[in-house]
């Protein structure tokens, strides 16, 4: 068995073991450290499809950023692990049943209704030497695809003002600072010239 | 057949959308100046009735040709045009409509004492939309008249009506909805086998056995309904008593006709093979309707539902005049008494929009004395009453077909022609003698003679004079159209004929 | 990139930079002038159907110019759908800004997460790659679940966030899942040359098939359509009436462009595929939306309900696949979304003093409150129910005949059949309005803006049915 | 005048006089309704009389003319004309001078009635219907009479309209004779489908060419055209001329006031039916199985109804039984094809029949509307010229030689005899004991009435006169052509061809010519008729009754009890009330209400309708249901949506 | 050796769990999120898978894209899960359910 199976294989075996675990533990922590794992997994194999720059991404940006943001967020919430998680059992044959009808469809399709194997697709050639994954797909993304470039600038942006609008909370009581108010300040606002009568002091 | 005549100025247009501003001119003229909304929809609808006979006068009776045609693009697009035309069928009702577009109005007078302005509104826009039904030779331009009426009445219904006038009011709404759906999809059929809405060229389209029986049926569930024919005849009596008496009327004179013209207008003519085929359905029906319904009058507790129920029956005599033809033609070519069936029909259309309106203004007027209908409060209001009596006694005669009234023509006719069919077609139909007689009577008897019943019946007053001046107009209608009805027959000569080569001539190729 | 392109996008540029341009004009404002970001964003609207309509000149020529590189499309449809995007995004505004300040939610988040919105949906009009339908399609919807959730402190607001976020996602995934199997299969994500790819395997090839099962459940979720319809109801009910009024109106036009450029210009060779599972979501929403709508009382749900119940009526244009088809859909689709804008209009117009009015039961007696306003939504029912001369009937009319058109006689007759049991729940609303006695007699008050705009919008609904035929064949000019 | 306006005017001067008495009667008051009305008639009466004497000595033709088209349809046109030849003139004159006399009569019978007007008015507008019916050229226009002069009656009985007995016995006539239209309908629509025209001349001229013509009934059975239309023309004549079983309405009709008795009920309208019949007698002849049918209808209505004339005690109702009764005479000569001789028998009756309802009414007044026999006796010693012509018309009635009765009477016994049709025989057994019966009832009326100890009350009694000058003129002015009017015409009538050009009788039919062999004068046939078996029963039935009422009137009560079977059989009318009552009226109502209840309410509206709406609300509700609320639901029906869309594209 | 469909495999399998794990979990919202980040994995996988089959970068452009517009809806569904947690002290699926019907 070649090299590149058996480490297919490998992570293949960790990734669903992993993904199976994120939807099976009680404790949404342990969730989140197996997804991360299913996520390292997958970038080893993207890497192994020689899509490097992706699987780099996958671990620095989404792991990295994206999922830890997930763990804040379960320990901010601080939710309660007590409570067993009702429904799971009962559920579960039907759930696996779901889940196993269609496997078996997506299945039928990819191994029997269609030819996805080598037979329309090749097996690819590596690519050449000097060649970076991470060049291409930087050029391709300032050229050809500039325009979904800018709209994912803009999804992002949209993000930060969601999550902002959403989260941000003026406290009663909070001294913070007023943008509006700073910016339509005027030289009065600051400065109060009283005119005070005039006192006489009586030299004695 | 596209040589329409037309004139020179648009007529029908004016007729279709006059009613139309002035409902919208009544509406504005709000709810605190009713008296205001009232002079000004009588205003209108005397206008478009004066408008109106131009109609007659203008009308060459020598053509079956469409006349005072008028053809706008609509909506290109789809080939929908704005196409308005009348031939002997259709002027004779859209005069019907004129006529009790007045006579609505008055009849609501002092009656309506809520929102006149909407009232008074509502009429004006059923009244435009029953003149554009009539006038309409666009397919889709009729589908939307025909819709379009149905809003009014439903509002007229339910804010105007008695006490169960919510289900009375949706009950209609809906059966007649659902009933032209069917037909929607009949003329969208018929616009794709063509390429074009217009009526008349969906007279001389081709079309297999298959395709005809399908779109006869889609036609005969929007216009079952709309005459109604039995079974689906029972939103008819809840939507009458519970309607006030200005919508009883209108309901009763004119909106059930639109069901008979449809006939006369689609089903026949544009499919004539199913029809031919499909005759003993309807025919079946109809003589269920005079016999079976028959005895539902009968022992009917509610002025009103009695009324309703008669013009069930009376409308059968209209479907029954129809669909005659094929029997008839059947058994001879040359089809001797086909042309008296249908116009029997006609004739018995016409007349049986006075008779009913005259009976639901008389019911009205106890109504609006007593605010009850039922028969059982009643009894003896010819001694407190004579005068009303005289003519309530003379619209049930009418009612039941006595001759020298216009009830008689239409019957009398499509008897004498469907003993050319079957004799036992004869003999159901004419079982309306009989029934007719016994629920009229039997009511006129309880409702009428006898001791003055009680108190209230006691404090009755006669009918003041705007209630004289709708009877004696009434009256006078029935009785012209019963004792010379030549000239209305004189009309529809033409049109009959050519309706009859078109059904007999088939349209499988 | 060129000059060219720019000009191309001109709309789409002019309402980012508005859109960002609010965010920071907020910054300037105080609480009193916020007024100044409800002006700006109607006069967004305005100018940026101003610069729609100048149109470029090559489409005149072409029908359709691409730009940078072949990601983005200006087409007449991509136009009008956009024109008329506007067209409701000021309905919205004008709407919203009553309901805004009673509410406590008068900010500009509101304004800005609108036009961001607006963004996404034109970005998915214009959209030529796989890769711009998502991003446009995501723009979007995020935008939206964030609006959903504006009204922060309310329970049910969130809740319907919530549901709507998580199923919203879902359903992106299986897009993306379906995207990838085309890509897969046609290895090409430019729309254009999908189509030509397909056209080349057809349906033998299982994967395409596979791909676009997952795109039509996609595109149902979208809709709303019956069975991925659930988070409908939830959110018409749960999210505040502004948005609810945003989300029933503007973003169908969008969908409907996805569905036109997934379906029509990638995968027209797969036609008899998809339109038989368009069929299928048709049938269970007609039937399903319809008869979920009879059993409510809550307004809004209730046109939840008939909203996935119209969503399959736009169906049924699409599924006869000819031009005339599409025509017939866009002309429901932009009509409904007119007709969906006036009633959300109706019921923020009766929410007053900080009580929605969602029951039906709130509209009792509206002819003696304000017999104005109760025509006005009457018309909008009628208009709902397919009653002639509303235009409402000319939308149902042209995708049924569509439906006939292709031979599925059968499900005309179910779509009408349907629409009159549809038409009971419009009629209760008139029978609420009109029959029944005003519990409360007050008349009720509304700006004066308010009431101008939506007496326009409902009269349009007359309008544009007697007048349908200008519209109904601009909606034919562009297919 | 030009004849075609003096034939415009009989029929119009008595509508004019309905509407001016009935449309002013407030205006015009009391006495300008009777004037006008009278006026009206009278003028009418001189105009026919006019027309008869130019037919009879000026030779004018007989006349058929269209007024007017009342439509055109098909290949048919619809005319209202005038046939105007002797049977036409003769039924003009007869009702018009009955319409008159009754009309003087009502002034002094319905003097205090507050509906005085609209009493003038109506019996105007009838004598106008009746006059179109018997001047009538086409079936049409003969129906349109036919129904009219039915609406008038209608109008009649009820004229008292508080009573509810009038109001019942109005729709009771009403209906029953919608019953015999129905047939009377059915029998027009056949002709209008053998003949193509509903015109007399055309139909008449063209009726041998259709013996034979046949109409399907079921499948390959099939009727002969002629004998359908025949019968049911008379199903008509059934209804108006009151025959058995359709003869239900007519005693019950005499809850109108007596003048209407005399004049429809016994005088005009009710031998509409004979004079339909005897003016389709070129159609009937073509037919021996109606012919039959009409004889023997005749006939049993001829002694069964005369048979219940005896037990009855209501002075109106004997009279009404005994009219029944005549009917049946007639319609025996028209089944005998001794058509003349039921027209003349019509003429004779009509004015001896008016006499006696009139005579019966001038009773009542007196009696202060009292009606029952019972309660009378004596009368003749307040009364004398009511006495008088009461005897003069019972005479009439019961045959007596040298009345009018005698002869028309005794004609149509001797045209059934010289019969030879099926039921014939029978016929013949029931006009001759019809004789006695007549002749006994007439009697007991008679004596209860007039003779015997007075037997009302002390207030009556004191209160007793003899009635006002408008009462009797009437009475004496009928009485003369009571005595004489059989005797100076039965000769041109019935022998000397003045109804032939009305009435055409197969040659192997003709009785009346087989008769015409063996009389020799009406002086002759008065005095042979002693001879004859008709008067000896006649005689028998004056003995008897003179012995049972004058003499011994305790066997009366005791043949009661002897047959009372009978007596009860005949007290209630041989049950045909009961059972039209249990088995139409009711019969009808609970059919109805079963239709209404279960048809209507029950399955169309219960199941079908709401029962659809229900279902509909009901699905409504559970796919509601379908919405719980919860996230997982809701993502898992989205996963089965797409299962299933998979699945369906993919697998399948 | 690998083939395409290997990798596709992976993917579908990965589908599945991600299905089953919205359909399961009734307790926590925050798994719902994590079995919705399963589905993009899953579709970003055959990206990649095709784009490597097929030498065609551009799939892998759109993984780039998805991920993005993934933080950018993590973060969203993070604040609207916040804001839900703020209101009811809760995020279990299951007490979802003031909106039904």
């Amino acid at each position: 068995m070649p090299i590149q199976e058996i480490f297919f294989y490998l992570f293949s075996v960790i990734m669903v073991t992993a993904a199976t675990l994120v939807i099976s533990v009680r404790n949404p922590v342990y969730s989140i450290l197996f997804l991360i794992l299913t996520f390292f997994s997958a970038a080893a194999l993207w890497i192994m499809l020689e899509a490097e720059f992706l699987g780099i991404v996958l671990v620095l940006v989404y792991v990295g950023a994206v999922m830890v943001l997930f763990l804040f967020v379960i320990m901010m919430l601080n939710i309660n692990q007590s409570r067993v998680n009702e429904g799971f059992v009962k559920n579960l044959p039907l759930g696996i049943g779901v889940a196993l009808v269609m496997l078996a469809e997506v299945l039928m399709v990819l191994w029997y209704k269609s030819q996805t194997g080598t037979d329309t697709y090749p097996l690819p050639v590596p690519h050449e030497q000097g060649y970076s994954n991470t060049a291409e797909i930087g050029e391709r993304l300032f050229t050809a695809y500039l325009w979904p470039f800018e709209i994912a600038g803009i999804v992002l942006l949209v993000a930060i003002v969601a999550a902002i609008a959403l989260s941000l909370r003026h406290r009663e009581g909070v001294k913070t600072q007023s943008i509006p108010l700073q910016v339509s300040t005027e030289k009065r606002d600051r400065l109060e010239v009283i005119d005070m009568p005039v006192e006489h002091v009586e030299n004695n | 057949m596209d040589n329409t005549i037309t004139t020179s100025w648009p007529l029908l247009s004016v007729l279709v959308w006059l009613p139309l501003l002035g409902s919208a001119g009544v509406l504005l003229a709000g709810n605190q100046r009713p008296s205001m909304a009232r002079w000004l929809a009588l205003l209108v609808a005397a206008a478009t009735l004066l408008l109106s006979l131009q109609l007659w006068l203008g009308f060459d009776s020598a053509t079956a040709a469409m006349q005072f045609s008028e053809m706008k693009a609509w909506i290109p697009a789809f080939k929908v045009n704005y196409h308005l035309g009348v031939d002997g069928f259709s002027m004779p009702l859209i005069l019907l409509t004129t006529i009790f577009g007045v006579i609505v109005i008055v009849a609501g007078w002092e009656v309506i004492k809520e929102r006149v302005h909407q009232y008074m509104a509502a009429f004006l826009m059923l009244q435009a939309a029953l003149t554009g039904v009539f006038a309409a030779l666009d397919g889709m331009l009729f589908y939307v008249f025909f819709e379009a009426m149905l809003v009014p009445m439903f509002l007229l219904i339910g804010v105007w009506g008695g006490p169960n006038r919510v289900y009375a009011a949706v009950k209609f709404f809906l059966y007649t909805f659902l009933g032209s759906v069917f037909m929607l999809i009949g003329l969208i059929y018929l616009y794709l086998q063509s390429g074009t809405f217009e009526i008349l060229s969906w007279h001389d389209l081709p079309l297999t056995m298959t395709q005809q029986k399908w779109i006869f049926l889609g036609m005969l569930a929007a216009f079952a309904v709309k005459i109604p024919m039995w079974p689906v005849h029972t939103w008819l009596p809840d939507a009458h008593v519970e309607a006030p008496t200005g919508g009883s009327i209108v309901l009763a004179a004119v909106m059930l006709k639109v069901g008979g013209y449809g006939f006369i207008r689609f089903s026949l003519p544009i499919t004539p093979d199913a029809s031919a085929m499909l005759d003993w359905v309807v025919i079946g029906l109809s003589l269920i309707a005079v016999v079976y319904i028959g005895f539902v009058a009968l022992v009917q507790t509610d002025m009103k539902k009695l009324i309703a129920y008669s013009s069930i029956t009376h409308m059968g005599f209209v479907t029954l005049g129809l669909f005659i033809a094929f029997s008839i033609y059947r058994g001879s070519p040359e089809g001797f008494g086909a042309a008296m069936g249908v116009e029997g029909a006609m004739m018995q259309m016409i007349s049986h929009g006075f008779i009913s309106g005259a009976l639901f203004f008389v019911v009205g007027v106890l109504y609006d004395r007593m605010h009850t209908r039922d028969i059982a409060d009643y009894g003896g209001v010819a001694n407190t009453m004579p005068w009303f009596a005289m003519f309530a006694v003379l619209f049930f005669m009418a009612n039941s077909g006595l001759p020298g009234t216009s009830g008689f023509v239409g019957e009398f006719m499509v008897i004498l022609a469907s003993f050319n069919a079957s004799l036992w077609i004869a003999f159901f139909a004419a079982f309306t003698l009989i029934m007719g007689a016994a629920y009229n009577l039997w009511l006129v008897k309880r409702v009428f003679f006898g001791e003055v019943r009680n108190d209230n019946v006691a404090r009755l007053t006669d009918i003041n004079s705007r209630e004289v001046l709708i009877l004696t107009v009434l009256a006078l209608a029935v009785l012209i159209i019963g004792l010379y009805p030549q000239p209305l027959l004189n009309v529809m000569h033409v049109s009959v004929e050519h309706l009859l080569q078109q059904i007999t001539t088939t349209k499988i190729i | 990139m060129n000059w060219q392109d720019l000009q191309i996008v001109a709309p789409e540029l002019f309402v980012l930079l508005m859109a960002c341009g609010l965010l920071i004009l907020d910054l300037f404002l105080s609480e009193q002038r916020r007024g100044i970001l409800h002006l700006v964003s109607v006069l967004t609207m305005a100018l940026a159907a101003i610069i729609t309509l100048r149109g470029h000149p090559a489409l005149e020529q072409t029908g359709a110019v691409m730009a940078f590189a072949d990601t983005f499309v200006r087409d007449g449809m991509g136009d009008l759908l956009k024109v008329f995007a506007y067209m409701v995004m000021i309905l919205v505004f004008v709407y919203s800004r009553y309901y805004l300040k009673q509410f406590n939610m008068y900010r500009s988040e509101f304004y800005s997460l609108s036009l961001f919105a607006l963004l996404g949906a034109m970005v998915l009009i214009s959209a030529a790659s796989l890769i711009t339908v998502y991003l446009g399609l995501e723009l979007m919807a995020l935008s939206l679940y964030a609006m959903v959730a504006l009204k922060r402190d309310d329970r049910k607001a969130t809740e319907a966030a919530m549901k709507y976020f998580i199923l919203g996602s879902m359903a992106s995934g299986m897009l993306l899942y379906g995207m990838s199997m085309i890509y897969g299969a046609t290895g090409s994500l430019q729309i254009s040359e999908i189509s030509l790819a397909v056209a080349q395997q057809g349906s033998d090839n299982m994967i395409l098939v596979f791909g676009l099962v997952f795109m039509v459940v996609a595109l149902a979720f979208k809709f709303g359509l019956v069975p991925f319809h659930m988070w409908v109801p939830d959110l018409y009910e749960g999210a505040p009436a502004p948005v609810v009024l945003f989300i029933s109106s503007m973003p169908k036009l969008a969908v409907f462009a996805m569905a036109i450029r997934l379906l029509q210009d990638g995968l027209s060779s797969l036609h008899t595929d998809w339109s038989g599972m368009l069929i299928v979501v048709a049938v269970l929403s007609i039937v399903l939306g319809n008869l979920a709508a009879l059993a409510q009382k809550n307004i809004k749900r209730m046109l939840a309900y008939s909203t996935i119940s119209h969503m399959g009526f736009v169906m049924l244009g699409l599924i006869s696949g000819t031009a005339t088809g599409f025509g017939a859909s866009m002309f429901y689709v932009i009509t409904y979304a007119l007709m969906s804008a006036g009633s959300f209009g109706v019921i923020i117009f009766m929410s007053s003093k900080g009580i929605e009015a969602e029951n039906l039961s709130d509209y009792k007696g509206l002819n003696q409150r304000n017999p104005w306003f109760a025509a006005m939504f009457a018309m909008l029912m009628l208009s709902m129910a397919g009653i002639p001369v509303f235009v409402g009937f000319f939308a149902k009319w042209l995708v049924i005949q569509a439906v006939v058109d292709a031979g599925l006689i059968w499900l005309a007759l179910l779509a009408v059949v349907f629409s009159v049991i549809g038409g009971y729940y419009y009629l209760r609303v008139i029978k609420i309005m009109y029959f029944d006695k005003a519990v409360d007699e007050n008349p009720i008050q509304a700006p004066s803006d308010f009431r101008a705009v939506l007496s326009v919008n409902a009269l349009l609904m007359l309008v544009l049915g007697v007048f349908s035929s200008p519209l109904i064949s601009a909606c034919m000019a562009v297919f | 005048m030009k004849v075609e306006t003096i034939l415009l005017l009989i029929p119009l001067l008595p509508l004019a006089g309905a509407l001016i008495a009935g449309l002013f009667r407030n205006q015009i008051g009391r006495a300008g309704s009777h004037w006008v009305t009278i006026l009206g008639v009278g003028g009418s009466f001189v105009l026919s009389a006019l027309i008869l004497k130019m037919q009879v000595y000026d030779g004018m033709q007989s006349m058929n003319y269209s007024l007017y088209t009342w439509g055109i349809s098909d290949s048919i046109t619809f005319q209202v004309g005038f046939l105007i030849d002797h049977l036409t003139t003769l039924m003009m004159v007869v009702v018009s001078f009955v319409s008159l006399m009754v009309h003087i009569y009502t002034v002094g019978y319905m003097q205090d009635d507050p509906g005085y007007q609209r009493f003038f008015s109506y019996i105007a507008l009838f004598t106008f219907s009746m006059l179109m019916l018997v001047m009538s050229n086409n079936f049409l226009q003969l129906f349109f009479g036919w129904e009219a002069v039915g609406l008038v009656s209608y109008l009649l009985i009820g004229f008292w309209f508080k009573r509810e007995t009038a109001i019942f016995a109005n729709m009771k006539a009403f209906m029953v004779n919608r019953v015999g239209d129905f047939g009377f309908l059915l029998g027009i629509a056949a002709i209008m489908m053998v003949f193509g025209t509903l015109d007399y001349a055309e139909v008449f001229a063209a009726a041998p060419s259709k013996v034979n013509e046949t109409i399907a009934v079921f499948g390959t059975t099939e009727w002969s055209a002629i004998t359908f239309i025949c019968v049911g023309l008379f199903i008509g004549a059934m209804g108006k001329s009151a025959q058995a079983p359709l003869h239900v309405w007519l005693p019950d009709s005499m809850e109108g006031p007596t003048p209407i008795s005399a004049l429809i009920h016994a005088a005009t309208m009710v031998t509409a039916g004979i004079f339909m019949v005897a003016r389709m007698s070129p159609l009937f002849e073509l037919s021996d199985a109606a012919l039959s049918f009409v004889l023997i209808i005749g006939a049993f209505t001829a002694l069964s109804m005369g048979l219940i004339g005896i037990v009855q005690n209501d002075i109106k109702r004997v009279i009404a039984y005994s009219t029944l009764s005549q009917l049946g005479y007639m319609t025996v000569a028209l089944g005998a094809s001794a058509y003349s001789a039921a027209i003349f028998h019509l003429m004779t009756h009509a004015f001896f029949k008016s006499l006696l309802f009139l005579a019966a009414g001038s009773v009542i007044i007196a009696m202060h509307h009292e009606q029952d026999m019972r309660n009378m006796g004596g009368v003749r010693r307040w009364m004398p010229i009511t006495w008088i012509t009461s005897v003069v018309g019972t005479l009439a009635l019961i045959g007596f030689p040298f009345f009018s009765g005698f002869y028309s009477k005794d004609m149509i016994i001797e045209a059934v005899g010289e019969a030879h049709r099926f039921g014939s025989g029978f016929a013949y057994w029931a006009v001759l004991l019809g004789v006695l019966i007549t002749a006994f009832y007439s009697f007991r009326l008679l004596y209860l009435v007039f003779h015997g100890k007075p037997r009302m009350d002390k207030h009556t009694q004191e209160h007793m006169h003899e009635t006002p000058l408008v009462v009797t003129i009437p009475l004496i002015l009928l009485a003369i052509p009571s005595v004489l009017i059989g005797y100076f015409t039965i000769e041109p009538v019935l022998f000397g061809g003045w109804l032939d050009d009305a009435i055409k009788v197969n040659e192997h039919h003709d009785v009346i010519a087989e008769l015409s062999l063996h009389f020799h004068g009406a002086t002759a046939m008065a005095l042979h008729s002693v001879q004859t078996i008709p008067f000896w029963l006649m005689l028998g039935g004056f003995a008897l009754a003179t012995w049972i009422y004058m003499f011994k009137p305790s066997i009366a009560d005791s043949m009661v009890k002897r047959f009372s079977g009978i007596y009860k059989l005949l007290m209630n009318k041989y049950y045909f009330d009961d059972f039209n009552n249990k088995v139409f009226a009711r019969g009808f109502v609970r059919i109805g209400q079963s239709l209404w209840k279960r048809g209507d309410a029950g399955l169309i509206d219960g199941v079908a309708i709401n029962g659809t709406a229900a279902l509909i609300g009901k699905l409504g509700e559970r796919v509601r249901l379908l919405q719980s609320g919860y996230l997982y639901q809701y993502a898992f029906a989205m996963i089965i949506g797409l299962i299933g869309l998979l699945g369906a594209w993919l697998l399948v | 050796m690998v083939s395409l469909t290997h990798y596709l495999t992976l993917g579908a399998i990965l589908l599945c769990l991600s299905v089953a794990g919205i359909f399961l979990n009734r307790k926590n919202i925050i798994i719902l999120l994590m079995s919705i980040e399963l589905m993009l994995l899953a579709a970003n996988m055959n990206f990649i898978a095709f784009s490597r089959f097929l030498g065609n970068p551009d799939g892998q452009v759109f993984v780039f894209f998805i991920l993005t517009v993934a933080a950018a809806e993590a973060a969203i569904g993070l604040a609207i899960l916040v804001v839900l947690f703020r209101n009811r002290n809760t995020i279990n699926v299951a007490d979802l359910d003031d909106l039904k019907g």
